[in-house]
């Protein structure tokens, strides 16, 4: 048996609490010792923290799989650069100026510009101020490599990280501000986003949409007569297993925002917002899987994977209120809209090379504008606005930072360059030299 | 001598390889190669766009042997890589002055 | 020093003992504090469940590449996509029928056909529901990957994905209930299969052993002659690569179905499994690169990682009682068994591209009837009954399945098809559109 | 919100704080119970050990994916085999002998030849003595996966694997005695080296570097008149994606060397060691950019990649001390040592293929230098003293080991199975059989 | 009947297989090749160490056609797969003896 | 004018090209083969199945060169690609009837 206690084994929870209870001499007045001491609740939420900032900084790993698969070989060293360097670039911006301006609390609109230091152990805090800190950075590094992956293939090196330091050091920190470090949207809208599908995936859909746009498409993307063409990536088998980390990390993306782990409702509201994002994001398979098969009658692997990441963004904004066949609801939409909005972005002429528009952002607002449906904290007006204020800040404030970049160093490598691939042209190397062509 | 190219559909390359050499044929080299012709590549789906697939692989076989044989093996490989269906592929044949062989510097039909 | 004790650092373990129990007041009546709280005992369950069904649930990743590495590149696009589908079905068929037709708990033969809910906060129950229904479902997700590997480069996909919801909601429950979910074979058998030789493994091998059979081998693999024509996989390092992702969460696969982790001796019993399921694994390497030396005087790196596979299985019907050379003795003899039955399946025609029927099925038997050697609470015929009726059970239902599969639908790609790949002709893209050959 | 606690959501740390506190007849003589239970703290202190010992287990993975990333695809398979061999061999020599040579403390200079077993429970020693071992033992197999890519492509696998043997069986462990298990430099020289830049990899980079000189270049690999011949690896995406893999890693690696997680001080020490790590990671990374930017005029993603791992190795001695700008400083100038030393082993014709000896024995020689700039417990002399007494007895013993392999069996394979590749002339197999030319 | 092979930059291939496609060309095979010619490689640094790229990837076109329509596809490959640039490649033409459809057994002329 | 090709093993690549450079050959092109000949592949085991390696990697260089210089590039070819092994190749000589370099038009000599 498999289930219902370990009574006769080497000990186990059970037996501990069915000997903890009937110690007689204790029974009453120590009816407290069966809860959590705040020490062991502090420490608990600080793993909770550091266990899923692992495996959400591991997300990087998946997106740069997943990018690095959906490109074309030519341009496959040259998107694992990008990753590894915004992770990078993210993980020290966040401390040099983003942690404070996004948490530091001065004003409804931005924090202080502040570089952030550790505070002492303070038990009542409820975590260790570092604990916090780490698993913020992830979520700010994540909604960089949303960028990398939609403008490959044709942006130049220096200009891209230029832009991700700007993204993780302002952008991001200053509209995550106005909801997680408690400003304007959280005060006066009571918007509701737990773990960011719209403060982290929207942000980086809206930066790789207004840089799509200025940017342009890949040479010969689009023909004159309005024709598509199809430039295949390299590694499907890459993409895959980037999505699969993406999906394991996502378990810490919304379990860690539950941002404690100290008692029995904590681990029990962990527990469901794991089981919430997975059938979301099965549901995102199942329904890219269906609809691809309706459209094209064959199965579209990469609309697959999308629709799996498309599900996790979608119930990335309420991934505990969700009784489970809502969540599955919630996520089998946001596999459909992927599906529909990525040959939707080619007509627009919109080059995103792996989806990133259509899974974050798309499924984002999808995802965020549903919490009420289950979350009666939220309302869709305050969604709304959320939505709203976050897409026109991150929007307006991404074309400033590209226009600059483009009127200055310019950040399209030449057409030549783009047909030889930027692994020779950037970086002086191939991703495979022994196999590409 | 002559060189017989022929590019054929590259799952018959077993069975055509066996028959030449059931010929006595000692050896020969093949390219992995993509051809255009009358067998269209059908159109596919890629994320929602339709594409044409215009270049299919093929396997491209060389022999070179002596003029006299030049039929026989034609007739082989036309026999073994037919499948009746377009796409099947072309033999070409070419005039050859001279052959080398690279480690003992045998010329002509000993090279072979 | 790194070992004894920080007692002059920021604080650690043995310092705080020594904290505790020099507070003078509580010295006596508050021994018992020297105990976990039932409610840390709550959440460390829970915790041990979900961390370890996290990597648990990597292992789909795993299964992923593996299998990806050992197909040809023209089918590996199709692999992924089934595996990433089959994680999702699974996922969604536990929760819809499965789990509590498994621990629903009715009969001794079958338990609800309900759908799972979770349940309130209970402290005395030892786990939240959810940490516990997350952990079974990724088992359950197990039992299908097995299958998706022996059965590649042939099988239709939407037949394929048929069956395993057919086996993830009816076939692995049924079976797992009567031993995981107390049934007959718990209550008069005493059969034990820690963490699933038998109920995962052999399940997932026995339905993979009956779709071969059903299925047939792959066009060209057995020459009329007896000849069997080799057909290498595309990827050795993918392959590698999984086979470390499976080993990394066979940890949690073995550790977390301790089921506890809220007392020290629970603590230690996890700590005992870790290292048995390591040296095992180990062990099934180093024997198998030893018998490939032998037999073929060159060692095999995919042999090698079978034997990693098959010293996994085989220690997780017990990875809990055995001493550390018993663990390696059997997973030794599990990688010797997989470099015998690989070749020897092939002479019996029944074409397993992956090697799951030897790593899975034959080693999970091993390792199912080697268990009274270290455990006396098991018996060798308990041992036996069990594997017989999980195996008849299994096999029957399977082929129920597939049978009806084969004379509706088919499942079966033509041998054109076959030829051209299923990349090509299932889901009309490439894997590897720019290498591939 | 997402910051300061959740007092009306679900439950959280801080509202149970409250609740406890206010709890009127335990106010006072229950403050202790605010602590953390002995038993929770074994509980804790073991589960770090688990956890972190998992994702360092992982690093096994990541070793393989960067190594067959950078060797041609020839070797693929083989070095695949290496890795996922030597972290066998590792894990069964350390139980055989390894452990107790390093932690069983006879004499300070090694300790004893036993094989281990666990202890029962004890919880005043703070762990689970299994859950201490396998800790330990990852870090024993990462001594052993630096040294498989310095030498790949030209040594034979069973001398190969016969070294590892020997080198995680005897050498790390007599070493690792001398400051780990207690012993002289711990005790006469207080030399401090916090998760192993010189204990671990250090000791994999002299016997990495000795065994180069013994085995030669790689044929082809320096031409007669000082040219460097290039010789591209085969799949950078794998290599980047294995980087990422040993950066996931390092969070355990550095983190769980902490060694406990019983007290809030822990907690803390654990979150500032994450935290110092990833910023040492990405100064390397960025760092090492730069530098290949104004030396080359192109960024060389395999020296960001090498960066990324001198960063992480200068950072191990000393973890947690450093203040985060110092932290970045660190890993900032191990990312510039690894772009000097790279070119610079190629001049003096040192061949490694990999970087290892670089971002290993370099960048573990800085970290573990620059320890006593923040960490007063450590001085310039003891450092210097355990830098050069661990690399004396390092390089001697192996270079005993390498000349005993060279002149009885054998260490290198002829120039004509260089050519053809080790995975045909060793394995007869090949890693891309489709692909590679 | 005649071999036309053009060695090309390969990202003008789909160019020429247009442009031949509009002249009635039924059929060619490409072959993907590594060329080394005046277009020299630049040297490049990899991992600190300078090195040339002596080869460049090329594509090699393949088409066989009757002798009097050589001379138009070899202006129509000469104008589409020119840049001006060096490295832009060759044709070479060489005599054919004789074609074989391989489904049809056809030869000569009605082979192509 | 005449087509050089010769079939050669791998890694003898650079060492060809070296001596036909230094010959002042100023091109040629390269294409990655699978040879069967003399050379028999052996037996290999792959999870437990005995199986023969039927086809051999190896590097076709092409070269069109003047029909006075085709007797020193055999020459060469045959001097720096030989290791007195079986399987070292051959070496092919054809008939060239037109060379055209794209970039410029030119035919003929010039176009070398
Ligand atoms: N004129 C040609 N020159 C060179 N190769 C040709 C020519 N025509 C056809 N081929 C090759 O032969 C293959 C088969 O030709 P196709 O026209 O599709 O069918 P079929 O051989 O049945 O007529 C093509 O894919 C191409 O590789
Ligand atoms: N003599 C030759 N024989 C065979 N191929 C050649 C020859 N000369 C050049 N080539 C091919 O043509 C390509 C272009 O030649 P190159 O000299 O670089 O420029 P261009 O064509 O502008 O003169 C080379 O990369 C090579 O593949
Ligand atoms: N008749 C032939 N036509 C075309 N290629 C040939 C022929 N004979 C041999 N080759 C090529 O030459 C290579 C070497 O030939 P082989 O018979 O193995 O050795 P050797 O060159 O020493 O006689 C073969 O692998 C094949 O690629």
């Amino acid at each position: 048996m498999r289930h219902l206690g370990k009574l006769a084994g080497l000990g186990g929870a059970v037996g501990v609490i069915a000997l903890t209870l009937s110690a007689p001499a204790l029974a009453e007045e120590a009816a407290e010792l069966t809860a959590t001491s705040s020490e062991s609740a502090y420490i608990l939420n600080s793993l909770l923290f550091l266990i899923s900032g692992m495996v959400v900084m591991f997300m990087a790993a998946g997106f740069c799989m997943l990018e690095s698969g959906l490109v074309r070989s030519r341009n496959a060293a040259t998107i694992c650069l990008k990753n590894i360097a915004l992770y990078s670039i993210a993980g020290l911006m966040y401390w040099l100026v983003g942690y404070n301006l996004m948490y530091g609390g001065n004003t409804p609109y931005f924090g202080s510009f502040t570089f952030w230091t550790h505070s002492d152990v303070d038990i009542s805090g409820g975590y260790t101020s570092g604990s916090d800190w780490y698993f913020q950075m992830v979520f700010c590094a994540t909604a960089a490599s949303i960028v990398s992956g939609t403008l490959a293939e044709r942006i130049k090196l220096w200009p891209f990280l230029i832009f991700v330091a700007y993204l993780t050091g302002i952008i991001y920190p200053i509209q995550g501000s106005w909801e997680w470090g408690g400003g304007w949207l959280d005060a006066e809208w009571a918007f509701s986003d737990f773990a960011g599908s719209t403060l982290v995936h929207s942000t980086g859909g809206w930066a790789a949409l207004v840089g799509a746009i200025v940017l342009g498409a890949r040479t010969g993307k689009y023909g004159p007569n309005g024709e598509v063409n199809v430039m295949p990536g390299s590694s499907l088998p890459l993409a895959t297993l980037g999505t699969f980390i993406l999906w394991l990390g996502w378990f810490g993306f919304n379990g860690g925002s539950q941002l404690a782990l100290g008692t029995a409702g904590d681990a029990d509201a962990v527990s469901r917002i794991f089981i919430n994002t997975n059938v979301a994001a099965a549901a995102g398979v199942v329904s890219a899987m269906l609809l691809t098969q309706i459209l094209y009658r064959k199965v579209d692997l990469t609309m697959a994977l999308n629709g799996a990441i498309a599900g996790l963004v979608s119930i990335t904004a309420e991934p505990l209120t969700p009784a489970i066949p809502e969540a599955i609801l919630i996520g089998a939409v946001g596999g459909l809209l992927v599906v529909i909005f990525v040959p939707l972005l080619d007509k627009m002429r919109i080059d995103d090379v792996v989806g990133a528009i259509s899974a974050h952002l798309v499924a984002g607002i999808w995802g965020t504008m549903i919490v009420p449906f289950t979350n009666g904290d939220a309302s869709y007006v305050g969604q709304a606005v959320g939505v709203a204020a976050v897409g026109v800040f991150v929007s307006v404030a991404s074309l400033i930072g590209w226009l600059l970049l483009k009127f200055t160093i310019g950040i399209r490598v030449t057409p030549e360059q783009e047909l030889e691939g930027l692994d020779k042209t950037e970086l002086g190397l191939e991703a495979y030299p022994e196999f590409s062509r | 001598m002559k060189l017989v190219s022929a590019v054929i559909k590259p799952f018959k390359l077993d069975e055509v390889r066996g028959a030449l050499q059931s010929l006595g044929i000692q050896g020969l080299t093949v390219t992995e190669v993509k051809g255009y012709g009358r067998q269209k590549g059908h159109t596919e789906f890629y994320r929602g766009n339709e594409y044409a697939v215009t270049f299919l692989p093929k396997a491209k076989i060389e022999v070179v042997v002596d003029e006299d044989r030049v039929n026989t093996v034609i007739s082989a490989i036309q026999e073994r890589a037919n499948t009746g269906q377009i796409g099947d592929g072309k033999i070409f044949v070419c005039p050859i002055d001279e052959v080398v062989r690279i480690r003992t510097g045998e010329t002509g039909r000993d090279a072979l």
